[in-house]
């Protein structure tokens, strides 16, 4: 099927502001987004940028605005799109080129919440136990591949990039219900901040647009929550 | 970036029922307080300025007035159900998956409700009282 | 021309490549108070580690029985007695420390049901030396390597790595016979750096993207291995590659070996489980390499589906919770990428290229060494796919990589350690970026020439069809010729792109470089053994020959062919034997 | 070759400034919730009042002296649902304001125009509601 690829470019060293260009591509019946973009890079037009490595939706790389929604550019296929694509870098991140954003806000974000196992008791001979209930506790926010997808995709971060987003959100969940952890009370004395959990407006964009399909919202809640009744 | 911007980000991104119930919850929280602003002031004018109120209600009654009154009821509604919506999740976080679900259950009860109440606000169009 | 002094960096020890290899070893010399740079082409999460899915392996006996003598003699049998045996050694006994340290780090596994970490079966681990199949591999559901990156870059925040993102490194400095640093090209501005340091690692991780099917990441493309090889390291057992029988069709995209841990069966157009009649005591969880054949037999003999060159994983008899508990994301590849539903339909499948037993040679503290007597190179090290030891021989058992990234990154660490109180910040001189830099720009201002891309297209063409599942000397002969004429094209090669911001045209194009390089390599070694063994299978040469070939090579980069030269294995255990399962 | 320790490029120091302010806006995100129930009821009930038993054209200021505010318990209820509406609508004007505005002084500046705005409406409000005579059969 021959699709046409709309896709909002940026070169810093030639252009004064972003402008669509459209290619005309063939598309096969698999085919994702990310082999219509290899396709005009390899072939048509050597300067289009983007980032990408693992081609099947692990590694975060890829992820873009995809007619008008986030998402990763190799886990949409082409056919549940149709016809018209268009592919822009994700909302509310300075551009570096085409479809490459400044991914160091992000970063910043998600290594403010203290995003790592913080327990300083003398290690155990063997593991550490954890039930198959405890581990289930936070199984869902590990998935997580920092793809920045849902943070993009939140208006109040549009608002306020001061908002430290849901992926950091969802990265301090991983910890604050991990029972081998003792930060908890650190993590969420930083998320109580007015950039914090305060800022979710309950508007599940971020959920939407998981590629991992991690309950979003309902692990912000669970922080607010956890928030809320530590200052009882 | 400013809020231009960012009004531009939300009106080019394709939110689904989440973004467009939290849209409508914003506008008609706004939408209502400043009708409530308005309101005190008319109410304050029965003790200060019984005829100006009278005046005023008059506009109330008045069809452009009547429409308005169904538009700020339906504000209120909708608000009030998404709002309720709202606290449910935050209440009981696993209801975030079904917050599609609830949103549409929401407007049953908004058309269930609203509709009646906005037929007896306008009753009038078509039954013309003293009012009118 | 040299580079601004505000881009001269100097650090006790650097290190190339930010996956499970790379940060273990960040970790262990930030936990020593050691100012550690870690530079990585992609963010330090998009490593391929994180796309490992089975699980990582050590005798913990957490549900049976289990010693690590048992996972040695398996990681030898697997690798078909290529393995050096001392390297095997250090692997499985250090497995087990390494695995509960990754747990102390917070590592989610899997729990049983009194709360240890969990364990699976895994193709080629066996109980009491091949006797029936074990569970050995710990396992976080199917993103064990995902967990694994994740948790290690955690633990390098806490500790404070610094962290140089999207920096490609393009150059070694090797001086005066020892290492002292490495220059790199900031992606986001074009720009140079050069990083001064006594010790470098290098973990760069694998090449599969000289293949056309490959369950490889793009940026998988033997950065490391190639840079050494152009400073005169020879590649070692490069002609071992190995083949994972289950890639999705066409693309590549790997579905886990745990999908037959959990009890998956394969099977030809008549439904029958095939595997019976090529490995009878493990079935689906044979070794890779046999597995790998014996579909590509069916699929010659015409028992590929409908005539097709793939066969069927079947999955539909472990049941829906099962396969959501256990295989989420690989189910969810199936039905993303094929459109299949896996819970009630067969999936299709066919071997992917998938891992480099080859590549760097290194002794067991992760230095690299630089010929048959394995002399060291000071203060080069290299760990992960991108080096050899060699664990894994001739053919690599699943969820021995995970642990051999982790406990010889491990062991790169503490060594460079040691290395790094004993000698300071070397100079190195004002233009030592000069020649790279050059020839990058020669590769971006070229005015006219051939588009890179294509001579990618035909080079993974050619791997895959002469150098794959199947050789003979014939193919190799064929494979060699169009290597070297690819080479030859790809010194003309032109790049659209003339930008200096984020240029990743220049970059592939650089990378295709590296792939030239490692199938160089990879086809000569092929070419010189003749011989069967583990991954490398010459239709002209069937058998395995231990009076002739029980050796590694070594391929050094010359002018013209590459040189062959050859080291003993280090057999300390298990004498061979013929390998059956 | 003099070299320098590596400078800018390197990993930035992550923490962000001090969490502040922390204990009101978890304050207003708790009471936002529970003056929306309470509005649920009062101000759904008010509206009922006003435009489904009555009509807004019997609703003359004669009306409300004399019929709707003739019994304390409706003053009450009216007062209550001023100041639950107040502080809701305010907080919520506060929110979708401090969504919108960047620049620290213009934020400052807004807010306590906004503060101003409440207290002019509370006094208003309250001011009527006491004072209007009670007349006809109080209660
Ligand atoms: C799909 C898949 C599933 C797998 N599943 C399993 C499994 O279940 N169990 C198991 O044991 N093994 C598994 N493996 C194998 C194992 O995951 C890999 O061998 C291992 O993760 C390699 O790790 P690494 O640290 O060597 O390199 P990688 O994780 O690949 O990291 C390479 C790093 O080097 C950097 N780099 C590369 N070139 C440059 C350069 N020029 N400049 C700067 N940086 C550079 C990259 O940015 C990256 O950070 C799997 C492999 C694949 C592909
Ligand atoms: C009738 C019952 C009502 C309920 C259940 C309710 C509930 C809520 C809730 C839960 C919020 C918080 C939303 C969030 O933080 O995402 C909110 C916001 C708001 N409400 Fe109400 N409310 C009600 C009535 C009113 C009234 C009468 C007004 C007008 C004064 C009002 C004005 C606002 C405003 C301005 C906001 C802020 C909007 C925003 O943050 O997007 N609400 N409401
Ligand atoms: S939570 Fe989901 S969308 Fe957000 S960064 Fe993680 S994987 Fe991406
Ligand atoms: S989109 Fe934003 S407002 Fe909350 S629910 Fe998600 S973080
Ligand atoms: S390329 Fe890795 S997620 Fe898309």
């Amino acid at each position: 099927m021959l699709v046409d690829l709309r896709i909002l470019r940026f070169d810093p060293e030639r252009d004064e502001k972003p402008h669509w260009d459209t290619y005309s591509v063939e598309s096969g019946p698999m085919d994702r987004v990310l082999d219509l973009l290899h396709q005009v890079k390899w072939e048509e037009d050597g300067t289009l940028t983007f980032r990408r490595s693992c081609a099947h939706g692990v590694c975060g790389s890829d992820a873009m605005l995809i007619n008008g929604r986030n998402r990763l550019a190799c886990k949409v296929r082409v056919d549940q799109l149709g016809r018209r694509v268009s592919v822009a870098p994700l909302p509310g991140m300075r551009v570096i080129k085409d479809l490459v954003v400044d991914m160091e806000p992000f970063f910043d974000q998600y290594k403010s919440v203290k995003p790592f196992l913080v327990n300083e008791e003398p290690e155990p001979e063997r593991e550490r136990l954890q039930s198959p209930k405890e581990r289930a506790r936070y199984d869902d926010t590990t998935k997580c591949i920092l793809c920045a997808a849902c943070t993009t995709a939140c208006p109040s971060f549009w608002a306020q990039p001061s908002f430290v987003g849901p992926a950091a959100i969802v990265n301090a969940h991983r910890f604050i219900f991990d029972s081998r952890d003792h930060a908890s009370e650190e993590r969420l004395e930083i998320l109580a901040d007015e950039d914090g959990v305060w800022r979710c407006r309950t508007i599940f964009n971020c959920t939407d647009a998981c590629p991992r399909g991690i309950h979003i919202t309902q692990a912000i809640l669970e922080v607010s929550n956890a928030v809320v009744e530590r200052r009882g | 970036m400013n809020a231009l911007a960012s009004l531009r980000l939300l009106l080019g991104y394709r939110g689904r029922e989440g973004m467009v119930a939290w849209a409508f919850h914003r506008i008609s929280g706004v939408g209502i307080f400043a009708f409530v602003v308005l309101h005190v002031i008319d109410i304050y004018l029965v003790g200060g300025n019984p005829a100006a109120y009278d005046e005023l209600l008059a506009f109330y009654a008045s069809v452009p007035g009547r429409f308005l009154e169904v538009v700020l009821g339906a504000a209120l509604l909708y608000h009030a159900l998404n709002g309720l919506r709202i606290i449910l999740i935050d209440l009981w976080p696993s209801m975030a998956t079904y917050h599609r679900q609830l949103w549409w259950a929401s407007w049953i009860i908004f058309v269930a409700v609203g509709v009646p109440g906005m037929i007896i606000i306008l009753r009038p169009l078509w039954n013309p009282g003293p009012g009118l | 021309m040299t580079v601004p002094e505000r881009q001269v960096h100097e650090f006790p020890a650097v290190i190339v490549g930010a996956g499970g290899a790379g940060l273990w070893a960040a970790l262990e010399l930030a936990r020593e108070g050691i100012d550690t740079a870690v530079l990585t082409k992609l963010y330090p999460t998009r490593s391929h580690t994180g796309a490992a899915q089975g699980g990582i392996c050590a005798a913990l006996g957490n549900h049976e029985e289990d010693h690590w003598e048992w996972h040695m003699f398996d990681t030898v049998k697997g690798g078909d007695y290529l393995v050096d045996q001392d390297a095997a050694e250090v692997l499985a006994r250090e497995a087990i420390e390494t695995v509960l340290e990754l747990e102390h780090m917070g590592l989610p596994f899997n729990r049983t049901p009194d709360g240890k970490i969990d364990q699976r079966r895994f193709g080629g681990h066996t109980r009491n030396f091949g006797e029936a199949p074990v569970r050995r591999s710990c396992f976080a559901a199917d993103r064990t390597g995902h967990m694994i990156l994740q948790t290690l870059y955690q633990q390098c925040i806490k500790f404070g790595v610094r962290f140089f993102d999207e920096y490609h490194v393009v150059d070694l400095i090797i001086e005066g016979g020892e290492t002292r640093g490495v220059v790199a090209y900031r992606i986001a501005d074009g720009e140079m750096h050069v990083f001064r340091s006594p010790a470098v690692l290098l973990a760069t991780g694998g090449f599969g993207r000289m293949f056309r099917i490959t369950s490889n990441a793009h940026a998988l493309t033997g950065d490391g291995p190639a840079l050494a090889y152009r400073h005169g390291i020879p590649l070692e057992d490069m002609e071992f590659y190995q083949f994972h029988p289950t890639g999705i069709v066409g693309i590549g995209i790997l579905l886990s070996e745990a999908a037959r841990g959990e009890g998956g069966y394969l099977r030809n157009d008549a439904g029958e489980r095939f595997m019976e009649k090529y490995a009878p005591k493990l079935m689906e969880l044979g070794p890779r390499d046999v597995i790998s054949r014996a579909m590509y037999l069916e699929v010659r003999e015409g028992r590929g589906i409908g005539g097709g060159d793939y066969v069927h994983l079947d999955l539909t008899h472990l049941g829906r919770a099962v396969i959501e508990a256990k295989l989420p994301d690989i189910t969810e590849f199936a039905r993303v990428y094929q459109g299949i539903e896996p819970i009630t339909q067969p999936v299709p499948v066919q071997p992917t290229a998938h891992y480099a037993m080859g590549g760097i040679p290194t002794d067991v503290m992760a230095r690299v060494v630089i010929d048959e007597k394995n002399t060291a190179l000071p203060g080069l090290y290299a760990a992960g796919e991108c080096a050899c030891v060699s664990v894994h021989g001739a053919n690599r058992l699943g969820t021995n990589s995970l642990i051999d990234i982790l406990v010889f990154g491990r062991r790169a660490g503490r060594d460079m350690a040691r290395h790094v109180r004993r000698n300071g910040v070397p100079d190195v001189p004002a233009d030592v970026a000069e020649p790279v830099r050059a020839e990058l720009e020669a590769l971006r201002t070229r005015p006219v020439g051939e588009n890179p891309n294509h001579i990618r297209a035909e080079l993974a063409s050619v791997m895959m069809d002469e150098c794959g599942v199947f050789r003979t000397g014939t193919s190799l002969v064929r494979a060699y010729n169009v290597v070297c004429d690819l080479k030859d094209r790809y010194r003309r090669a032109q790049v659209q792109d003339r930008g200096r911001v984020f240029n990743t045209d220049l970059l592939e194009a650089r990378e295709l470089g590296y792939l030239l390089d490692c199938a160089e390599a990879t086809v000569m070694s092929a070419m010189a053994r003749t011989e069967s063994r583990g991954g490398h299978y010459r239709e002209d040469y069937p058998q395995r020959d231990d009076t002739e070939w029980l050796q590694h090579s070594l391929a050094y980069r010359t002018e013209g062919r590459p040189e062959m030269r050859y080291k003993p294995v280090s057999i300390t255990h298990f004498e061979p034997k013929p390998r059956t399962y | 070759m003099t070299a320098q320790r590596s400078v800018e490029l390197s990993a930035r120091s992550s923490a962000r400034a001090r969490p502040s302010g922390s204990r009101r806006e978890l304050l207003s995100w708790y009471l936002m919730r529970l003056t929306g129930v309470a509005l649920f009821v009062l101000a759904l009930t008010h509206f009922s009042i006003l435009h489904f038993l009555f009509d807004p054209a019997e609703q003359t200021a004669e009306f409300i002296a004399e019929e709707r505010w003739n019994r304390i318990f409706w003053r009450a209820f009216d007062w209550l649902l001023l100041m639950t509406v107040l502080f809701h609508g305010f907080v919520g004007m506060r929110t979708v304001l401090l969504d919108n505005i960047r620049s620290e002084r213009n934020r400052v500046l807004i807010v306590y125009l906004l503060y101003g705005l409440a207290a002019l409406v509370f006094i208003l409000g309250t001011q009527v509601i006491l004072t209007l005579p009670v007349r006809g059969q109080g209660a």
